[in-house]
């Protein structure tokens, strides 16, 4: 039996199997019906000929009432931000608020096509225009497109804006500069346009090497793609001289906006020398992760940077009028059809509008305390790599149980059992071992406290009794799942037993 | 501020705790320079009542209750309310990617379903997790098709829809990948199949279609695929309306399906956002993008599903990872697979027939004061009319009517000139096409 | 340990730990906003004098994010329809389609005030009327009042209709004949309407003993009430007998609606001699439980009742205007204010239109059909004290395990554990240790089978291994209850450790 | 049919397993003469989306988007949207009454949380867990004074909300209770309280009163108590606008308080769902009707909650039950906890300050084209106003103008004539009640 007697903060509780919704499918059964038809039925076969579906192989047949009950079933199987603290560094897993879910299913908004006339689109663009100049404003940067639908994709939009800019000033150079601390994103992205990535060592304090910096800067270095904060929740004091370094030779200096949450409203990249950064709006604007996506990445750019930016901008005109421009001989192009995912724009909005100026500077501050609450409990139950300030997160790593065989993803999962969701797990990649932990501004004392108890609880299980960490976790419905077996040979989809095929 | 869970007391205790006198000696990082001693200038703190108000206004500058005839890579499609009831739950949208998969099944569980079904319409053998949308997903086909091949350059379809080719060129321009287009026939709408024989070489990856293609005529995906084959190239065929699939014939020769759920009970909400996903062949599922989820096993035996040939993406490749996609676009294909779920194997099929019986009959009546274009192959929900007047002041004409007109075309077919890409779906009313084709001379 | 290994329909899982809200408050914590006031700020003190409120006690402090996940979590712990079968017999706990919920919520029903203008509020009265409308026809009844707010209160009315109408007849009569299977309303209620109770026994099938019937109905009584489909889920067969004795003596029949579900588009009431009846649109109609309420108790009368309906009535007009009749000089007058649960009419109607005729029919059918099907695979395993055939529901008794010390309200303990919710325990109490099923329509033969196994298997445990029965349930956050504690010292309110009070 | 989870084989399995031919032998104990051989006559089976079109239909003939002015017993306050969102969880809403405390302790703890609010909010010493609504409630009030008392008679003020002395009418008129009403006084509007002191007798069980009264006044519970203490009888308070507790004194001196929820985040929606509560002293609650939940252990000794002390309910004691009750208003009472959570110790006291002030505001406003009645006591957010034209006729006038005016008062109060009873919550803008107030003579 496994001792779950300091377990605090959970129980187990009964919980409904389920199986795959094609176990459950049996002919004849409907979960829909369509209104009569009020036109001649066309005979498809006849219509179509050569290109007519003679079925459609497995897809299920279930009812309503099963549909509703399966996914009710399988989502009880989650945890989530609405269940507690989840405190996946780099994730920003905050507080997704119901009046941004409402707002963005409002008729007129959520059923608006994106190539309706622009004399009944105005309300919607509108929306894009506001969410602009705010997004403008707290980045301190001078325009930006809202195309981009994540991270990664205002990675790739950002570079190739740079990309354009330096092409127009002659030479698009060879390299970017990625820090080893980065994100996979970052050196995959220059690698997609075009760039040779070439990594540039943090220094002791986790911070760039100005050294190095100056060393490896050249005329071929298109630029440097900085997090900032970065990946360990440092925020690199030096940010002015980088960008000088930078800024001499002709490079840019990118920002990967991943941990915005820690600046908004205290400082502006803008103001700090950043010349083209992403914003991930559901990460710092709270827009919600829903399992994986979907995101938004806009873009922020410096005036010279503009000319570049992707096709349509919405301007207003005089009058008040607005309209998208297409008409930008210079941009890099589209890197999404229509204007990117406007339902996360109208959210990103309205969080922006509840927060205001005050409560936006509030959120940073919380989530910076947050983060320090949390380092100052724990520094010496675990190893603290880099001992220089942190700011929304910060990375321990798992140096002080690994001598008892216990891992970072170990502790991970009998945290599981605690009732939290786990920290970021052996990210970043120069932290040997690392927890990275981002509690950001939604969490409660109470929440915080009860966090830092169940991590003291698995130290000392780790010292007492690593086995119970080992095997964890104990609590959930399937125990520890065999991923190099899913990987070795992947089963990727279901198949009948005797199997069908679609024709 | 109604969000923070914090009192005063709370911040001072942590604060002390901590061991700082005030928070801003936790920002102290921050060279004073930059440290924004002003409010952001942005508008003051609302209530949320205020927010609803501002967005209602908003959605009553656009509008609603328009008859919907625009299509043209975002369909109107009833949405079965299930759908925004189950993806409410806060453990499916306010859930992160499946990382930790004991605490992550029921996502990990749906995603299968997702790819188990993209696979069973598309006829394809893999399916991936989702990918932003429609327009990437296809950019990304053509990038893999080049690795799969160690070809370098593609031909893609005019037919394609514009926009997907060109945020295709937007990806495809700085990684020394040529792109060249090849036209249709004007009787059919189809691929001009002669001049992409003609087109294709050795260095061509892949030849990228669309079907039902960007005027709505279905393509003869047997016979490109053909074409391709010969001349080793893959065929990568994109599908912006997905319920097409439940009429017409999958295109089981392409190698690489590049698909846009959207019509799968994703709301228009302005063009996104959407979902996009990539099917292949088992064969290729080394080189496809983001994320896969796998079935497999827990030490008591127990079915469970995890994310899976993670190796091929970037937090583990890096510069050398099949694609930069990270978040993508879960809680819309978790749309999708409900809306998929509900219709099941006999409401596509009778949703797709109703669709293909409103744009007959539609064009029918259109033909009557307008002409009908590319009616040499048929047609699934979309079809062009050519019309004396400009599409354009038809449209404006039309809106204060409470129609929505078709797409007029001139912007990228200028060769076409007064003609307009009109969309029936099931919820197209016998009323409003018979209104609308009065109005459309 | 107990031996889960039968257990297939359900598994442990992790599930968050929450107290009571008042446990989470802290001074200044804020879940609200308020727009800025536009008027001028009255002051409280000045204006209301000694009537004004100083302050709000223990009311709690919160932030909203903690308000999302308090009541995310508590919600966890409990059973649903939409988790599974909930076979509670004379509940009818069938699925409650999301569509209804959505229409429900629709701005121009949802924002409608009882009071604004018949002209600005033909909307609602036409689903009032429509709802009547269909009402009446699957009665087979002549007139309805929609006010009443639930089973109860239709019984109410309805009694107070029958007392009316026998009072305009000359004399209201002193007693009502009620079953002894009936539901305890049934006798609450007639009490409340000023009539004595006179018990009338079942027969040895579960139905009226005619003989016993023909001996009690004389001039001193009302009329009687009849649950039909029984509470054994028996369909009285001599029904037009029973009103034929009643009309006979000047007496009214009553019936209790609440077994509908057996009945809808296969027999009428009104056609069975019945003269007044109330629905209850919680249960057959699916308008959702909510854990205990809303419900909505139309009651539907025959012409000679109609002049005793409350005030006011739906009427049309020639040229279709709808306007509320309010001189009804016979009416008992209101049993609530305003027009009754609307909410749940407009949810009701919403169920009728996605049915239609041959919905319900099939609806009924499928019912009827899982009812007897668990009969026929639990008869002999438990005890079936009534071999009279079943309708929508049937009791067993636990008489086989009772030998073994294990009752009904054990059984039911340990199907918890089987991931099921129970049965009604021990009603109605003309069984004795009753486990009343009603499976419902919406139950499939999945499901089913997986009730039937769980069934069979706790019966097994009965005589293998009771312990584990009567210490049941194991798989819950909490074991039993102590019920007696409660009521001998109850506590029903939280107070603080050192307790402030409001003023 | 879409909600009926079987195939046809499952149905032919299942009817060979019963050992039955065909599903209408199930249906032989109904005599055949009984059976309904043809369709019933309602409209043919609808698609979802149809459904959603009719009632879409039904909501623009009501029309939305109106200055609300109308209170008097149903007030239009803001709905934070948090609220729906957690009550359409569905193991909120379909959910039963919590009979089995192990899998409902959700539920249960709700109860618990509402119960206590409830009584912080009153100043009462325990609640139920819901009655159907205030009406009904005040009812249930008067007749728990009965029993109490040993007396059968009550008083009422005509000051309550008319309809709810029509629903206490209707209850009390078989039960031998005679009902008696007393008048107010016409520079307040309060009761009157020399009137009253000479009506109650040796037979009066209890004096119903209701605070904030039908014309927005605030009573002086203190004095009445004493009134009615000194002659033996109970003082029942009804509440209809909740809100009113976050700035007025609770009637701590009350016996019994019954409270309509309603003001606390329940929709309108044309007069119901709503919620009412009775809160009374401890020393009551062995005669208090409906379901109670408390506080106990399980034998591991951790805390939980159950339905107790149901020797009161119509279950167990049948025609001796506190009251018939069984099904009552949970999820409304839910919905009213959430809102009173959210709001909590300061915001509802803001919520009511704002509700004060708009209201005196308005009154003011008023005051300068008519006559504001009653204005020798303190009002909480409705106040009558007179007018030389007919109240109905105002309304009339106003509602094309997307302006609801105020409740005529004629149908109930002959004697004042063209009088209105209007109402501003946190809701209606100074520009509303400007415009309004001009409207009105
Ligand atoms: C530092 C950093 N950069 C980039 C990204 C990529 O963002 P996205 O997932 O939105 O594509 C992430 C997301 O995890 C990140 O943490
Ligand atoms: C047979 C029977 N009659 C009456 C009722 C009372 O109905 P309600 O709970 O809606 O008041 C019930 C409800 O349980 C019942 O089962």
């Amino acid at each position: 039996m496994v001792d779950n007697s300091k377990i605090k903060k959970a129980t187990t509780h009964i919980s409904q199997n389920e199986g795959l919704i094609f176990e459950k499918s049996s002919p004849g059964k409907k979960a829909y019906k369509l209104p009569p038809l009020d036109v001649p039925e066309v005979d498809a076969a006849k219509f179509l000929g050569a290109s007519v579906r003679k079925d459609l192989g497995n897809m299920p047949e279930v009812s309503e009432i099963e549909i509703i009950r399966h996914f009710t079933r399988i989502s009880t199987w989650n945890y989530a931000v609405d269940h507690g603290m989840y405190p996946l560094g780099s994730c920003t897993m905050k507080y997704n608020a119901r009046v941004n879910e409402t707002v963005a299913r409002l008729e007129g908004i959520a059923g608006a096509h994106p190539y309706q006339p622009e004399m009944i689109s105005q309300g919607c663009m509108r929306i894009l225009k506001d969410l602009s100049d705010q997004l403008i404003e707290i980045c301190g940067m001078d325009a930006i497109t809202l195309q981009p639908a994540a991270g990664a994709h205002g990675e790739l939009t950002g570079i190739l804006l740079m990309r354009a800019y330096l092409e127009s000033k002659g030479n698009p150079r060879k390299k970017v500069l990625i820090p080893d601390s980065a994100h996979g994103t970052n050196p995959a992205t220059a690698a997609m346009c075009g760039y040779s990535v070439e990594n540039l060592k943090s220094n002791a304090a986790g911070m760039v090497d100005l050294a190095a910096l100056e060393a490896q800067m050249n005329e071929d270095v298109a630029g440097l793609m900085l997090t900032n904060p970065s990946t360990i929740g440092v925020f690199d004091s030096q940010i002015a001289k980088i960008a000088e370094i930078l800024h001499a030779k002709g490079g840019l200096l990118y920002m990967d906006g991943a941990n915005m949450n820690a600046l908004v409203a205290k400082t502006r990249p803008g103001d700090f020398g950043v010349d083209v950064m992403h914003l991930n709006l559901h990460k710092t604007f709270s827009t919600p992760h829903g399992g994986g996506g979907p995101g938004s990445g806009p873009v922020a750019v410096k005036k010279m940077l503009e000319p570049f930016l992707p096709t349509p901008l919405v301007v207003e005109e005089a009058g008040g009028r607005l309209r998208f421009e297409y008409n930008r001989p210079q941009s890099i192009g589209r890197v999404r059809m229509f204007y990117g995912n406007v339902g996360m724009h109208v959210r990103a909005l309205a969080y922006i509008m509840a927060n205001g100026p005050d409560g936006l500077r509030m959120t940073t501050e919380d989530a910076v305390l947050n983060a320090n609450y949390i380092r100052k409990k724990l520094d010496g139950i675990y190893d603290l790599p880099y001992r220089t300030p942190s700011m929304h997160e910060v990375v321990f790593s798992d140096r002080l149980q690994a001598k008892n065989g216990i891992k970072t993803g170990d502790i991970a999962k009998r945290l599981i059992d605690y009732g939290f969701h786990p920290y970021t797990v052996s990210f970043p990649m120069i932290v040997h071992g690392a927890l990275m932990i981002e509690p950001t501004e939604s969490e409660s004392l109470e929440e915080l406290d009860a966090f830092i108890d169940a991590m003291k609880s698995v130290a000392q299980e780790a010292e007492e009794n690593p086995e119970i960490i080992l095997t964890a976790p104990h609590n959930t419905r399937i125990s520890r799942l065999d991923e190099t077996g899913a990987a070795r040979k992947p089963i990727l989809r279901w198949k009948p037993q005797a199997a069908k095929t679609a024709a | 501020m109604r969000y923070l869970p914090k009192s005063k007391t709370d911040r001072e205790y942590m604060l002390r705790e901590i061991g700082v006198s005030s928070i801003d000696d936790l920002f102290a990082p921050i060279p004073p320079e930059y440290r924004l001693t002003r409010d952001l200038a942005i508008p003051r703190q609302m209530a949320e009542s205020e927010i609803v108000d501002y967005f209602k206004a908003r959605s009553a500058e656009n509008g609603t209750g328009y008859a919907m005839f625009l299509g043209a890579g975002a369909y109107n499609h009833y949405r079965p309310v299930s759908i925004d009831a189950l993806i409410s739950r806060g453990e499916f949208f306010t859930a992160y990617t499946p990382y930790q998969a004991e605490i992550a099944q029921g996502t990990l569980q749906s995603i299968f379903e997702f790819q188990t079904m993209v696979c069973e319409l598309t006829g394809m053998e893999v399916a991936n997790a989702s990918m932003y949308d429609g327009s990437t997903g296809a950019a990304e086909a053509v990038m893999m098709a080049v690795r799969l091949t160690g070809r370098s350059s593609a031909i893609i379809a005019k037919t394609v829809h514009p926009e997907y080719r060109e945020v295709i060129r937007t990806y495809a321009k700085h990684q020394g990948m040529p792109i060249s287009e090849v036209g249709y026939v004007m009787e059919t709408g189809r691929v001009d199949v002669a001049a992409l024989d003609k087109t294709i070489t050795d260095d061509t990856a892949c030849v990228l279609i669309q079907s039902p293609n960007f005027f709505g005529t279905v393509e003869d995906v047997a016979q490109l695929a053909d074409v391709c084959h010969k001349k080793g190239a893959l065929l990568c065929v994109s599908i912006a309306e997905a319920i097409s699939l439940g009429i017409v014939r999958p295109p089981v020769e392409a190698d690489i399906v590049s698909m846009e759920a959207q019509s799968f009970g994703v709301p228009l909400s302005f063009g996104g956002p959407y979902a996009g996903v990539i099917a292949t062949k088992g064969k290729f599922i080394r080189q496809i993008p983001g994320r896969l989820v796998g079935e497999t096993r827990d030490k008591n035996g127990k079915r469970g599903f995890v994310l899976t040939l993670s190796t091929r993406e970037q937090h583990i490749r890096r510069e050398k990872a099949t694609s930069n996609i990270c978040t993508n676009q879960a809680l819309i294909a978790l749309m999708a697979n409900i809306f998929m779920t509900i219709y099941g194997r006999e409401g596509l099929k009778d949703l797709a027939t109703q669709n293909l019986s409103k744009a007959a009959y539609a064009a029918e009546q259109f033909g009557k004061n307008a002409k009908v274009l590319f009616t040499g192959a048929p047609h699934f929900n979309e079809f062009v009319v050519q019309t004396k007047e400009d599409p354009y002041e038809i449209s404006h004409r039309l809106a204060p009517k409470k129609i929505i007109g078709g797409f007029p075309l001139k912007k990228f077919y200028p060769e076409l000139g007064n003609a307009a890409l009109w969309c029936c779906t099931e919820l197209n009313t016998r009323e409003q096409i018979d209104t609308a084709a009065q109005e459309v001379k």
